[in-house]
């Protein structure tokens, strides 16, 4: 059934159990995020030293989607460089904005991949992005930092 | 009481018999946001432009004589449907932009205008306003240095009228409230309000978005100012809305749209203005949609506002009684049926609104999901979000009951799994 | 080039087979007025109500996802035809509504902001300007205690330009010219207005009313500011313009309507709000006419803008060089077809414009009288209405023989009785 | 045809010879009016004692719907009191807002019964009342100025 296809188990174990929700201290940046067609938000704290992404926490409320898709970016950036995370992203969005025709390489995504589902929901897509848009903010929040 | 033949109204709708999703029936549960047409609006806007296009109020040809008469003809059928005289019916785009209409105006007028507003003086709305009947008043106040104050919502979902008669006090210019909410379905009530209105020498402005489309609203015997209103959520085509004031009022209202058919006298350097409703009709108007808009009248009208209350009264009853069985579920406004209409907002513990509705979508529901433009409400509630089912008269007790079989089996997709 | 293939255009516009007044035949040449529309158009529409209608930008079912996909896809269409960006492209209720939401919004303008506008400060028009684009300037001129000043224009109907860099100076914030004149039918040269309003750090806004349904306007290449229009004078419905500006400006520019789907966020004090095409899009929008003014883009285009460019210099020679023929007559506008377009204004000795008119209507012939909203120029012209006469696409040369016949048939009527 | 319905002879007359038009100088009142839909307009000279329409002369360009128009009701109004000169331009008025259904009364209308026709044609409605209500108008000033 189409339901199955937008919410993939991984995704409801992600929302059940999301990762790293709970803002850490001393963020060398923190963002807010919110979706303005529904209210949801996000709060993050990046901590990074410029050259790796340190730690991602997070905390806010939101559906399924956002909640899981979230989960899914803090961790899989946490311990990569702020190229490679920026890179990872992208990927993310450009599956999430394929309307289906990118289904997204798993060695770069991980359980990203199981979001591949929600570009057939276009109202959905800016659910998923949520949390990769706080964080690429925050990345390029954080290098615009170290360049002053 | 006369009751509804659904099964022949439905056929009316030919949007209704469309799949959704895996070989669907839709069940639509999303009038409150924007109603479905019937085929005779549909017919009447296509009769308009293949047989009598032209523009209205400026040609004095065959054609433009048709097209101002049905334009016009259009007016008369609002204005009787709400109780008004017909030079007191403005054809707008929406009501969202009758109501900026209004906040504009009053911005133009100049001091001694009984529209001139400044600071020092007040602007009255409610917490539970739509986005549509706030932002425009906290831009007015901006722009003037007026004060924005606002009635808060009780726990039950009303208005909390207890500071009446502190909130409209002397320096108050104007008062704007909804007569029903989109969100809560709380219809309020306007007599004392209204009454404590005029007694400070303000003026009251109704957004009727939720209750035109509804039950019988009569602008005199409200004893209100101006009235907003869209034609999308009455059966009637996207694209036009209706803004009503006494015609007294009107005429010393400064125009806010300037342009051509509104005008007097033009030259270089000024220009004088037309009576209502012309003065707020700048531009060769959106004919076909009023067209439309009248034939949505006709059918309202044939069928009977009190029959089409009453029926909506009966689904909304059965609506709650239905989903108030449903684990961990909470209905967000009153739920004495005297105090409402037919929009039901309600949250499920556990299960977010944008996940519920995806569910319910993929089982041919259609029901709103989100702030529902109404964002202080919602921080109101404590809350980001609700699911909304809105009722209208081509729904039946089929989809209420496919609407809670829906909502247990969502719950159990996201909850129980 | 391709010549068009009327019969088969007329086809596709049911209204042209309509009978007027003693079973004429219809000979509508009141385009420049409004336009007829084709099925496709009218299908397009009726297609949205029936399969997709919901309101768009505001659910997650499924018939909202569709009512989003058309509406923004209208944006792609309309962005493409006029070379623009798609977040450039906002859909107001008309051409008129276009100009003030400039106007107004520059009026909401704070100091410091480059739309500010204020005592000292110039605007720039001319004396060929409809009223929908001098009468909003007019006003914001009133409110800001800003200067309106304009361009006059020559015996032969060009703008006179001797004093273009008087005019336009340092003071200068904005200059608001038509493209075409609605009167005159006056093609105005743009490229060194335009550049020395750049020059003196002022913003151009064309009126494009009457030049984007007939020749191809291309915004980007034009290098102007702003461009406002109205659909239904291109084979659109009525109840949609737009409204194009330059994406930064855009952004930079206060909001003009306030309330649903154009905020970011809001609490009852104040709210922020979203970058454009939102921005500036309050309210369940006009969606069915923007996807009818999207099947109208598609008509045009597939028939090709040149191809209607010149077929209509062809049937406006025709018109002018008959016209001239007739005892008294005398063209008010320039007849050199390399400065104007398709719409032909004219005199006649002895006869007012609205018994012209009239007389041509007994035979079927639909024509405009009257001051066309252009009441400055009437003025300057010594007079105080002329007939008109405006061409497109579905019109071919019987039509323009019948106009010269039926105006020779009216003299006689008049004159020589 | 129909056409003549609407232009009958006694009309383009009045049209070709109009009557009273050349303002006489010193007006008890004089009024302007104009068609906003079209630009026509003319200045009306009033001459009365309070009691009878003494004269009325009038300039200005217009249609022949409204310049005949013009020069009926002036002529036709000329000599009465003023409360017959009302009741004849509301029995005119009556006429031509009747759709058809009022063809006039010749005894009070005089030649102002040619213009049933007009009824017919929408647009041209306000034509045919420019002189009538400018005449109205004129006279209702000169009685508030009276009473003062
Ligand atoms: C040159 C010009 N500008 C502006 C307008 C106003 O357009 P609308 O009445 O569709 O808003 C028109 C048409 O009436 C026009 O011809
Ligand atoms: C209570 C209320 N007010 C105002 C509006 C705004 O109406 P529209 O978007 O048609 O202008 C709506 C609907 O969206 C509404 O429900």
């Amino acid at each position: 059934m189409e339901l199955d296809s937008l919410y993939q188990e991984v995704i409801l174990e992600h929302y059940k159990r999301p990762l790293h929700k709970s803002l850490k201290a001393n963020p060398t940046i923190q963002v807010q995020h919110i979706n303005t067609s529904c209210g949801d938000e996000i709060t993050l704290n990046l901590h990074t030293d410029g050259t790796v992404i340190q730690d991602i926490t997070w905390d806010g409320i939101g559906c399924s989607i956002s909640q899981a898709s979230t989960s899914v970016v803090s961790d899989l950036v946490r311990g990569k460089s702020v190229g490679e995370a920026l890179a990872t992203i992208d990927a993310f969005q450009a599956m999430i904005q394929s309307k289906g025709a990118d289904t997204g390489n798993e060695d770069v995504l991980g359980d990203g991949v199981a979001f591949a589902g929600v570009a057939k929901f276009p109202a959905r897509v800016k659910c998923a992005l949520l949390g990769w848009m706080a964080t690429k903010d925050a990345i390029s929040q954080s290098q615009s930092k170290n360049e002053r | 009481m006369a009751s509804l033949d659904i099964s022949s109204i439905k056929r009316d709708f030919p949007i209704l018999s469309r799949k959704i999703r895996e070989n669907n029936r839709l069940v639509y549960l999303d009038s409150g946001a924007t109603s479905q047409k019937p085929n005779s609006v549909l017919d009447a806007e296509r009769d308009f432009y293949t047989q009598h296009n032209a523009a209205a109020h400026r040609g004095a040809h065959q054609l433009a004589e048709e097209a101002t008469e049905l334009y016009e003809g259009a007016r008369e059928k609002v204005a009787s449907f709400i109780g008004a005289d017909v030079d007191e019916v403005i054809f707008t785009k929406s009501a969202t932009e009758s109501i900026n209409a209004i906040a504009y105006s009053m911005g133009n007028a100049q001091s001694g205008s009984r529209f001139h507003i400044s600071r020092g003086d007040r602007i009255v709305v409610s917490e539970m306003e739509h986005h549509a009947n706030l932002i425009p008043w906290q831009e007015l106040a901006r722009r003037t240095g007026a004060e924005l104050v606002w009635f808060k919502v009780t726990d039950d979902g009303r208005l909390d009228l207890t500071n009446l008669s502190e909130l409209i006090n002397s320096r108050t210019k104007i008062v704007a409230l909804t007569h029903q909410s989109n969100v809560l379905g709380t219809i309020n009530p306007l007599e004392d309000i209204v009454k404590r209105t005029h007694e400070v020498g303000a003026l009251f402005v109704l957004d009727a978005c939720q209750s035109v489309p509804h039950y019988k609203v009569n602008v005199k015997s409200l004893d209100i100012d101006f009235i907003a209103f869209s034609g999308h959520k009455m059966l009637g085509p996207t694209g036009v809305g209706i803004l009503w004031g006494r015609k007294e009022l009107l005429d010393e209202m400064p125009p806010f749209l300037t342009g051509g058919s509104m005008i007097e006298t033009v030259t270089m350097e000024s220009a004088t203005y037309l009576d209502a409703p012309k003065r707020f009709e700048a531009g060769v108007p959106n004919m076909a949609q009023a067209v439309g808009l009248g034939a949505a009248v006709d059918y309202l009208s044939a069928i009977g506002l009190d029959v089409i209350h009453s029926h909506e009264t009966e689904l909304t009853r059965a609506a709650i009684s239905g989903l108030r069985t449903i684990a961990g579920l909470t209905i967000i406004g009153p739920t004495d049926m005297t105090l409402r209409g037919g929009v039901v907002s309600f949250a499920i513990e556990g299960i977010h609104p944008h996940d519920l509705g995806q569910a319910l979508d993929s089982y041919g529901i259609a029901v709103r999901t989100g702030h529902h433009c109404a964002w202080p409400l919602m921080r109101r509630f404590k809350t980001v979000a609700t699911t909304r089912a809105s009722f209208y008269l081509y729904n039946d007790l089929d989809d209420v009951n496919a609407l809670v079989d829906g909502v247990e089996r969502a719950r159990k997709y996201f909850v129980e799994r």
